[in-house]
């Protein structure tokens, strides 16, 4: 789906400001993953794992809840989904300085294991895909109390080779449950492309599997995405059960902080890949739909980094954690 | 108050736990209409209907997995193993996710859940190899687990009822052994034994035997004997395995100064050998004798043929002949 | 496929011989299965598990292989599957008899978990569909070889929820492994019906998921098995990789010994189901044929069951483990 | 001899076995092109190709599994999981299959594999919660494993050949921190350390330290700092974890009378556990003091934060600290 000329607004459903708001999230998000890859280069956070390449995806489903009322179990390539979801760059700066403040966790896990209840973020761990099954579980609970409320789970095209999510699958369309397994294929698991990954060519060929709608979505396309979400999530609400959504993906950086994909990646596949920039191109398509004036894309721009250093302030002068609250929350206490 | 068995016990906690608070769901293999393979569950399915009890798919970190994520989401789930010998699919689950949720979020989430497995063979359940396995050293070396193996159908009834309301991860094991094979007067009301609390099965002032789960009953059974002899046994029922009760341990070994520890599952970097550097470590100055220890032998699990079986189970002979080792010391 | 009446000998390339041979061996499978409940009921064998209604398929699987040259990795179901591949009457009962001599594990296990080197069944423990990945290695190891060997291993239809059958055939097909996935669906997982264990009609269904070949047949037709197992086998070998080859069966009896299916079932149900013995149906075919003669298939009976009588004789007289053996065969001794 | 890092000498162990033994395959995630994630297998691919040299798909059951079935055809896998945190999802393969096959079939089949594996963390490791984990105890609890913890690269090389050339599966577990951090002459050629012998890593007579991992190096610096004191502290690196040399930790036990047992692993139902149980039993006589233990404290894994991981790590201090107080005792 792409946003006719004529009638840009109305594309999707969307208003201007909608896909004004689209477009700053995006950049948002990308300029804090930028932000904490600086950081991470300057010595400052040990550890950075960056969703570029993989903002259209995450707008394009957060857009389609309803923030504060649906749920959220992510993987740590959705610092962008996070932000649509509530989450403030402040939150992911306190947790890459490893900050007391981190919400996510207060400086116990590593950068990039987003959570927060007051956001209906649910907290994860590193393992892959073990969050299918929680969000499985959470779709359970919606179905049981009578509530139309969606649970969208995120996981890398690697961890669809995974058992718990088949397992997880296998069970949500069993008993046609309010979850959406939300797949960003970018091609690869770390080094393992994903011809050694699955002899197929879309993770979406695995839906009828289950018995599950599928579909796989061009994720450089936010406007698609939306869309496909939109009707997942109608779906779900509606009780007609799970849906499978794959997003293809770049993934403009390496795996993390500890990678280097040129050692593995060809120098044209990498520059063929920069040619996606999904940021970019939403940027283009707003502009060529008059959504962006001239100058807005820039003062967008602008608002994004003032946030960030702002943030970025309060992240630089807050304190890491008290040593003596290293033992506590193990077991609830009180 | 009725004579019930163990297994009644756990249904009947069950069940008045689920009449009690709706938030309360079953979920495993078979434990719908078929009530269980061991008859836990019987008759909830029935009465609850089956949004509340769950036929699962044969898939047991699923089943783990999305307790998690029912207990994440406000449910207590009373999640099912058929055996605990098919609790490591769910391993991951348990250790990784369940166990560090609380402290991996700095206590924004917690996971309030309970596992639920038989457990155990020996000489007349006829298990084998992977229906009689105790595992439960891996889940006690686990901070943020609780792990529970109740040894009468009191302790059953009352712990299982304090692991439904306990706000983090409980593993509850089950003897198998024990199921049907000792009734007694349980109150029908509602009552809580405390999670990590220990019980003196047998008061003794000469030597100490610590142990848990249906080895309780083999150990009282050999400090009976040894009493004829006016030797007096004291038997400590762990009851919980973590967290363990360090002070009542303590407390029965500077009492006898000799401590012999036992349990079914196998010795090595088993929960006994905690309880050992426990006593080894804190009743140093109290202790007559050695710490000794008696257990699963160097064998992967109990063997099905019953001349196997009977070298890796323990029984009162076996324990009787250690204690009077330890008492002749 | 059915013989036709005019050239029964003919049909699947196999000659009359064959034919009475397979007829042979399903009654030899049926009658010590059953001889084995009966050692059940009598409390001499502590626990029996019935492979009764799955004959049919695992006669048409096994005789697809090459006897002592394939290899096998069966699950508990398979006693008729383990008796085509070289295994002997006397071999089951003494393990149900709990005998030093039982050659699958020195009474070890309890019965029904079948291996022998010697006939390449590989050793099998409880833990469901952990052994589709034993089969995936092996299979490996003949590629890796340049060996033409092919490795069946087999589950049941509830095997297919777990997490291993689904990292077992994606590996599978990715490196085009010559393995085949016989999936027996007797629509039960113990108590669980087939609508509680997936959301797809069959499990074949799931190929696709893959990229790998599937098929769904019907198990009660012992020919039609053998020729669908035949493409696969014949597929495998030649390199064309593995394929996924669901036979819907019958369970004619309870689970197990610890299991009565009349709580569970309804008596229409498993009166109907009665009604599909495939032991029954390949006599009535062959007969029907004129393979079998008059008086054929009583005499097959009748030199089975002398084979299983002379069989129990021998593990009624033989000992059980010494004790001493007990911690023996933990590590490789010696 | 070249002065080479401990992942050096995995590497090197790894190349010479495959150079000698076609037999000997390696599969993992990321162990082809890439190397490994930290570079364990680095030019392997380049060198014996992609049939021999395998990038699995994102799955540890599979990993291990498809291993035990190479095993089992004949071949003699080593795998390669990412890091030792996420080899839970393997631990049905790993202590239901691989550890009882040999048992479990009569000694008719075997199982020679190898799983290694990245464990340990601290400060300067920033792994965290899932990048950090030491989960020994619950391999060393299981009877037909055996699991090998080297300490230097010396060991690295001699412990991992001899584990491939074991016929039974062997666990095999290299800490994060001493990768690239210490050098050490390695001789070129193939050299085989046995697995179950410790080493003695200093010698002393008036207290025994018994460790193994990076551990033994923390409790060297501290055996060093006492040793200015004129105490003389024996240092005893483990090598292998299951099965456990019983003999020498008897020995040290004796000849000291006082024991402190430490590893960074969690402390409650661990590997020290049961050493200090063996010397609680075997040495009662012998010793001078209580058995001490030192290790992970009661929560889930390592923290990122620093100022967290350093509760939770042990290093030269507290050893030297807890050292001192056995020596006051
Ligand atoms: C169970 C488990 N195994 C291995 C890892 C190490 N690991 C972290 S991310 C990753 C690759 C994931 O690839 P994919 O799922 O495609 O997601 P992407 O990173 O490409 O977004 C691996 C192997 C892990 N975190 N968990
Ligand atoms: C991992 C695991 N979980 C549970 C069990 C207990 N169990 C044994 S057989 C079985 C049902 C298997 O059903 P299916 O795969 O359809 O095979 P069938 O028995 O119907 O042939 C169950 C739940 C087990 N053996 N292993
Ligand atoms: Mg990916
Ligand atoms: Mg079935």
């Amino acid at each position: 789906m792409a946003i006719s000329e004529s009638a840009p607004a109305a594309a999707a459903g969307l208003s201007q400001d909608q896909l004004r708001s689209m477009y700053r999230d995006m950049v948002l998000g990308r300029l804090l993953d930028e932000r904490i890859l600086v950081l991470n280069r300057q010595g400052r956070a040990p550890f950075a794992i960056s969703g570029q390449g993989h903002e259209a995806a995450q707008v394009g489903v957060g857009y389609a809840l309803r923030r504060d009322y649906d749920w959220l179990v992510p993987y740590y390539r959705d610092l962008t989904l996070v932000l649509v979801m509530g989450t403030e760059p402040r939150d992911h700066l306190m947790a890459s300085l490893g900050r007391a403040a981190d919400p996510n966790s207060g400086a116990r896990q590593m950068p990039g294991h987003y959570g927060s209840r007051a956001h209906s973020i649910v907290t994860t761990g590193s393992p892959v895909a073990t969050q299918i099954l929680h969000a499985v579980g959470i779709a359970h609970s919606f179905k049981y109390r009578g509530e139309d409320k969606v649970v969208v789970t995120s996981v890398g095209e690697g961890g669809t080779s995974e058992g718990d999510w088949h397992e997880g699958l296998n069970w949500a369309a069993i008993h046609k449950l309010p979850v959406i397994f939300l797949v960003e294929n970018n091609a690869f698991a770390i080094s393992v492309p994903q011809s050694r990954q699955m002899a197929v060519a879309h993770v979406a060929d695995r839906g009828p599997a289950y018995g599950m709608p599928a579909q796989t979505v061009d994720g450089g396309d936010c406007l698609a995405v939306y869309e496909a979400a939109k009707v997942a999530v109608e779906r779900a609400r509606s009780g007609g059960g799970p849906t499978l959504l794959e997003a293809v993906c770049v993934r403009l950086q390496s795996h993390s902080s500890d990678d280097d994909q040129r050692r593995y990646r060809s120098p044209d596949d990498l520059a063929e890949m920069r040619r996606h920039d999904p940021v970019e191109r939403f940027r283009a398509e707003l502009e060529g739909a008059g959504v962006l004036a001239e100058g807005d894309a820039d003062s967008i721009r602008q608002e994004c980094q003032r946030v960030i250093e702002v943030a970025q302030e309060e992240a630089d002068a807050a304190p890491p954690p008290s040593s003596s609250t290293a033992l506590q929350h193990v077991y609830q206490e009180g | 108050m009725a004579q019930i068995t163990y297994v009644e016990a756990i249904r009947s906690a069950l069940e008045q736990e689920m009449r009690r608070d709706d938030r309360v769901l079953v979920m495993g293999e078979d434990v719908g209409p078929k009530g269980g393979v061991f008859g836990a569950t019987a008759g909830l399915f029935q009465q609850f209907g089956e949004d509340r009890v769950i036929d699962t798919p044969l898939a047991e970190a699923a089943i783990v997995g999305v307790s998690i994520g029912c207990a994440l989401a406000g449910l207590l789930p009373v999640a099912e193993i058929q055996f605990l010998d098919f609790i490591p699919p769910a391993m991951d689950q348990i250790i990784n996710e369940a166990a560090k949720i609380r402290y991996r979020s700095n206590g924004d989430w917690g996971c309030p859940m309970v596992i639920r497995a038989p457990c155990g063979g020996g000489v007349h359940v006829h298990g084998a190899l992977y229906h009689s396995q105790s595992l439960e050293a891996l889940f006690a070396h686990v901070p943020g687990l609780k792990v529970v193996i109740p040894s009468t159908p009191t302790d059953a009834k009352g712990l299982l009822l304090s692991a439904i309301r306990d706000p983090d991860p409980v593993c509850f094991f089950e003897h198998k052994a024990l199921y049907r094979s000792l009734k007694e007067e349980v109150p029908e009301e509602e009552y809580l034994v405390p999670i990590g609390q220990s019980r003196v099965a047998r008061a003794g002032a000469d030597l100490s035997c610590i142990t848990y789960g249906a080895t309780v009953h083999e150990a009282v059974a050999a400090a009976d004997r040894l009493a004829r002899d006016g030797i007096e046994v004291e038997v400590l029922d762990l009851r919980t395995v973590r967290p363990l009760d360090r002070e009542s341990i303590v407390a029965t070994a500077r009492k006898t100064g000799k401590v012999l520890v036992c349990h079914e599952a196998n010795l090595a970097v088993g929960v006994g050998a905690e309880v050992a550097a426990i006593v080894a470590e804190e009743c140093f100055q109290q202790l007559d004798g050695p710490v000794m220890r008696l257990g699963g032998p160097e064998v992967p699990a109990i063997p099905f043929a019953e001349s196997l079986a009977e070298v890796y189970c323990l029984g009162p002979d076996k324990i009787e002949a250690k204690l009077r080792q330890l008492a002749a010391y």
